[in-house]
């Protein structure tokens, strides 16, 4: 359950809408059951108060569809921002993809956001989610009295490793108690990397091989904001739809996370959205990683205007032939 | 009605796998229900619906459809069809197996397409009746009835036993095969179970959807409606929706080079995807707005306008589950054929 | 270099001005190195996009290198300090999916290495041929 | 398996001869490897032409069904198939499969009735084969008048056919017309939608149009004032397509298919469509 309620935040949107100070609002939308919460763009304080919803489920990063309306609509946007959100606008405003001063950023306290997929793994036919202190209480159409699931086993995978310790970049901040991280966000990449090889590429041919190439974790991304993608480009020859072969599989992938890779704010948005729950975000945070264990600690997004990593170098970088001799001393 | 009990349901897959390629919905790594060919050992899943659709079966998401030599200005053209066999799809439920009837319309009528055709020749389904829908099924709109799936066997999953019965020939062939495991029974658990699932349909959520507004010869009244706007301003244009839908059929064709050859072959494609219209002479639909606008007038107007009234939805619920952002059917339809009744 | 008959297909990114020039003075030094390299030449190590190195192995490399400049003597100043970077990082990855890291690798020979360019190559085949063909990143589409 | 009407594998065409006719337009005549006629169509149809590696197209087919020899396509150079066509030579192997799509109604609507033609560019391409099916069965038609205005005088497509055979066929009108004045050009200069409105047709004719949107646009504006209904026009239409035979989904408008229930539309039926093309 969220600290700040949804009337708060529509009260703050509809106030400064009314004053004029903003023209639209984008927020999170209520949908036919109380978890499929749709990013939308408010105009007037009735449909706020109609429509408006900040809960668990507001999951959504808001700040990929500022690109789009900063450059389609006059006038000032309101965006409601949670603290790991404000890291990919962060990042959007380095790679000035985003037009600032169309922009007022209101940060949001976060509590940790649900993850719809794993509440429905054990429940059929949710009827109702009701957010409690501890957790969500499932009613479901085939249990009289509803089903508990606990905050923790709920919560969404990015909040496992929250990063929300600030929010950047904002023109006003909205008072609340914020998340508090608990795991290491590379544990997972550090069990991986201490697999064998054969493990490793067992455990990937069948996570990738589920893949329905629907491009949802590229269109989602904060970082994937070319204007053309190379999957997009029939010259290219690489598919952007066919779920070919294991070849074009990984191959995707790869080449999705390493085009983000030094840009990448770690939002979890693609591993979220993912039709067949593929960890998507173990890629990119291996790239995370060794970025943070080859060239030192870089989280992108955190200061504006800084350089990525692979668009920089050092003259005594590690060579690529030492990174695995390396990388081992440092695991052992 | 044959009753197979269901300490014997090993014993019967076994049969069948050992006659056909047998295809059965079982449990993923990730928690959902895909379909996967049936191995000693294999469960069926207990979840109500895959992530994907059956239609891979007949309309594979990528599939070899000739190749070609080519040598200075000669090409040519050789024929990679293998001779289907035929194969066994167990446990589809009604909305999927209706799903086939709209895919039939688009790739069995004239000219037929014979890659499609020959999968549907050669594919048995056996349904099954669904004792839990979900909050996000909606066939009932669709006039589907999942306690009445259809398909070449239908069944019926009772605590203890499974009750089969036989719709068409393929399917008499079928339960003959498993017919020392099976015992001939009434119709008491079966007509209790499908009691069971009307009271279930009548308390879900969208029971009182209904596509009633919207039909063949609307285009001019939907078309254009504001509401447009708002339903596809969150689109992300991602095809999740499409690929995981079983009744849309959209494909691409294209070529690949192999390094010694081409492979033309045939790949599902998204009306949600920028290049999907896109000419070197222009782009007929340059907004996500039409885009989107296309896929749920094609499902809800065209579709119909083209098939004697049926819907190209089946209420699957598959779309409201996996959309990233949650925009969906159900709230196209709330949203532009709840006017008229105001 | 066959281990068991079996000699790998090398594919070899070189950088027009140090390592391709480094395998001519090899080939005019008339120094020995297996003929299954195939070399790309490129105009500086750094325009190997990760996507080249995917597509040679797509295309039925068995192994894939990419030389250039010895770090600080890149023709274009700093072209092989982002190639190290990002090399460093595809490796790593590939490794992550399971991929033999010996596979790829990365050298810098200058143009008065001939011996170097032919004894890596030399070195290079031989791992790749211990390891057998590619069979994690192959495409059987264009194994035919 | 094989005895089935297989329509998305092609048949090998062969290109027997390139005709440069303006400076990106060629027109290729594509025979059987053994000389022969690929396929008969109707006046108005197209085929799917491709080059495996390089993808394929759908073009209309610009020769008359009334030639019996070869099938011919022009071809403007605009996109990836048209690029390689552009630079193939004589003798390569192409693959075709059709003939797609509804043709114009030269047994029906046109039967009996003065017929006026109109023009842009490229857009005489799909023109020729019904004009010259027209001019074949003079009996049949009544007069026929040709409007065709190109940007410039070597943009005109066809020139020669139309300057040695059109113009001396004592059945037809042909009226030319270039975007701007240019030296050797004697003929009438302006747009095509404003030559229509000065020739001021009888609105007794059934009208054919093609060419670029906007020249389309104001022709039928012209055509509506001259006093010409909706159901006298007809037009061609095209959009992306992949399988030519109404299954992959890309080429409707509304509930149409151009592949399929195209590509002639009449006026009055495009205006029941919506408006995305």
């Amino acid at each position: 359950m969220q600290k700040v309620t949804a009337k708060t935040l529509s009260g703050k949107a509809a106030s400064l809408l009314n004053a004029g100070e903003v023209k639209y609002v984008l927020g999170w939308k209520k949908g036919e059951f109380d978890y499929d919460i749709t990013p939308a763009l408010f105009e007037s304080a009735e449909e706020l108060e109609k429509d408006f919803v900040w809960n668990d489920f507001s999951c959504a990063n808001l700040s990929k569809y500022l690109i789009k309306y900063t450059r389609s609509l006059s006038g000032k946007i309101l965006v409601f921002l949670k603290p790991c959100d404000t890291f990919s606008f962060n990042q959007l405003l380095t790679e000035h993809r985003i037009d600032r001063q169309k922009v007022y950023a209101v940060g949001v306290p976060c509590s940790g956001m649900a993850d719809e997929k794993k509440i429905r793994e054990n429940a059929d036919g949710i009827t109702a989610i009701s957010e409690t202190e501890e957790g969500y209480l499932v009613h479901t159409l085939y249990s009289d009295a509803p089903a508990f699931i606990s905050k923790e086993e709920a919560l969404l995978e990015k909040c496992l490793s929250c990063k929300g310790w600030a929010h950047i970049a904002l023109d006003e901040q909205i008072e609340g108690e914020v998340f508090a991280p608990s795991a290491d966000r590379f544990d997972q990449v550090k069990a991986l990397e201490n697999m064998t090889p054969d493990e490793r590429y067992h455990f990937w041919q069948n996570e990738l091989s589920r893949c329905i190439r629907c491009n949802a974790c590229r269109d989602v991304c904060p970082a994937c904001t070319c204007e053309k993608c190379v999957f997009d480009n029939p010259n290219s020859g690489v598919e952007n739809k066919a779920a070919a072969n294991s070849f074009e599989e990984k191959m995707f992938h790869i080449i999705r996370a390493f085009h983000v890779a030094g840009r990448c704010t770690d939002c979890g948005e693609c591993s979220r959205v993912c039709p067949q729950k593929i960890p998507l975000h173990l890629l990119n945070r291996k790239f995370i990683n060794d970025i943070d264990s080859f060239y030192g600690e870089y989280q992108a997004g955190l200061d504006e205007g800084s350089r990525a990593p692979l668009v920089d170098y050092d003259t005594g970088d590690l060579e690529p032939s030492q990174v695995f001799d390396w990388r081992d001393g440092q695991n052992a | 009605m044959r009753k197979l009990s269901l300490e014997n349901l090993n014993l019967a897959f076994a049969s069948i796998a050992a006659k056909y390629p047998l295809y059965l919905p079982q449990d993923n790594s990730a928690g959902d229900a895909e379909y996967k060919k049936w191995e000693q050992g294999a469960k069926w899943s207990d979840k109500t619906n895959t992530v994907k659709s059956p239609k891979d079966f007949f309309f594979p998401q990528t599939e070899d459809l000739m190749a070609f030599q080519v040598s200075g200005k000669s090409i040519d053209i050789i024929d990679t069809r293998k001779e289907s066999e035929d194969f066994v799809v167990f446990g589809v439920r009604a909305c999927d197996v209706k799903s086939f009837e709209v895919l039939d319309n688009v790739f069995l009528t004239e000219p037929a397409d014979s890659y499609y055709a020959s999968r549907r020749e050669h594919g048995i389904i056996v349904s099954v009746a669904c004792t839990r829908p979900l909050e996000t099924c909606f066939c009932k709109a669709f006039s589907i009835d999942p306690s009445e799936p259809a398909g070449d066997v239908s069944c019926y999953k009772t605590d203890d036993s499974l009750y089969l019965s036989a719709n068409t020939e393929k399917g008499e062939a079928l339960l003959a095969v498993i017919s020392e495991y099976t015992e001939e029974a009434d119709d008491a658990a079966v007509s209790k179970q499908k009691e069971s699932i009307n009271k279930i349909m009548d308390r879900l959520p969208l029971a009182s959807l209904t596509p009633a507004s919207f039909g063949g010869g609307k285009t001019k009244e939907f078309f254009d409606a504001p509401e447009w706007k708002s339903l596809s301003e969150a689109c992300l244009g991602c095809g999740t929706c499409t690929f995981v839908c079983p009744t849309c059929q959209c494909y691409d064709i294209k070529d690949f080079k192999t390094g010694s050859g081409v492979i033309r072959y045939r790949c599902w494609d998204s009306c949600m995807y920028s290049e999907f219209t896109k000419m070197s002479a222009g782009q007929p639909r340059t907004s996500q707005l039409e885009r989107f606008r296309q896929r749920f007038m094609h499902k809800l107007v065209y579709y119909p306008e083209n098939n004697n009234g049926l819907f190209s939805c089946v209420g699957c619920g598959r779309c409201l589950s996996r959309c990233p952002i949650h925009m969906n059917i159900v709230k196209v339809m709330k949203a532009l054929g709840g006017k008229k009744d105001e | 270099m066959p281990v068991n008959g079996y000699k790998p297909l090398i594919v070899a990114f070189c950088c027009n001005w140090c390592s391709y020039a480094g395998a001519d003075l090899a080939g005019n030094n008339r120094l020995n190195y297996p003929a299954d390299v195939k070399i790309i030449r490129v105009p500086c190590s750094c325009r190997v996009n990760p996507m080249f190195v995917l597509r040679a192995f797509q295309r039925g490399a068995d192994g894939v290198i990419i030389c250039g400049c010895h770090p600080g003597d890149c023709h274009y100043t700093s072209g092989n300090y982002f190639t190290r970077r990002r090399m460093a990082l595809l490796f790593s990855m590939l490794d992550y999916l399971g991929i033999e890291r010996e596979r790829t690798r990365v050298e810098w020979v200058s143009a008065a290495e001939g011996a170097k360019f032919a004894a890596t190559m030399n070195d290079f085949a031989e791992t790749v041929a211990s390891l057998g063909e590619n069979k994690r990143l192959e495409d059987l589409r264009c194994k035919k | 398996m094989n005895n089935r009407a297989e329509t998305l594998i092609p048949k090998i065409g062969v290109i027997t001869d390139i005709r440069i006719d303006t400076p990106d337009v060629k027109t290729f005549r594509v025979l059987t490897p053994d000389g022969k006629k690929v396929f008969d169509h109707k006046p108005g149809q197209c085929a799917m032409l491709s080059i495996p590696g390089v993808g394929e197209a759908m073009f209309s087919i610009t020769s008359s069904p009334t030639n019996l020899e070869y099938m011919e396509f022009s071809i403007k150079k605009c996109g990836c198939v048209t690029e390689w066509l552009h630079q193939a030579e004589v003798g390569q192997a192409v693959t075709i499969r059709g003939p797609y799509g509804r043709p114009f109604p030269v047994d029906d609507e046109f039967a009996g009735k003065d017929l006026l033609f109109i023009a842009g560019g490229i857009g005489l391409a799909p023109l020729r084969s019904v004009i010259n099916y027209c001019r074949y069965y003079p009996k049949r038609y009544g007069k026929i008048d040709i409007v065709y205005g190109s940007r410039s005088m070597s943009d005109l497509v066809d020139y020669k056919e139309i300057v040695d055979e059109w113009v001396n066929d004592e059945n037809v009108n042909v009226h030319l017309t270039i975007d701007r004045e240019q030296e050797g050009w004697t003929g009438h200069v302006g747009f095509v939608p404003n030559y229509v409105k000065e020739l001021a047709f009888d609105t007794n004719k059934t009208a054919v149009l093609c060419g670029p949107p906007i020249m389309i646009k104001f022709t039928l504006e012209g055509l509506s004032a001259l006093g010409f209904d909706k159901t006298q026009i007809y037009t061609t239409m095209e959009l992306r397509m992949k399988c030519g035979i109404g299954k992959c989904g890309r080429c409707n408008i509304g509930s149409k298919y151009v592949c399929k229930d195209g590509p002639v539309f009449r006026m009055d039926e495009l205006d029941e469509l919506p408006d995305e093309y």
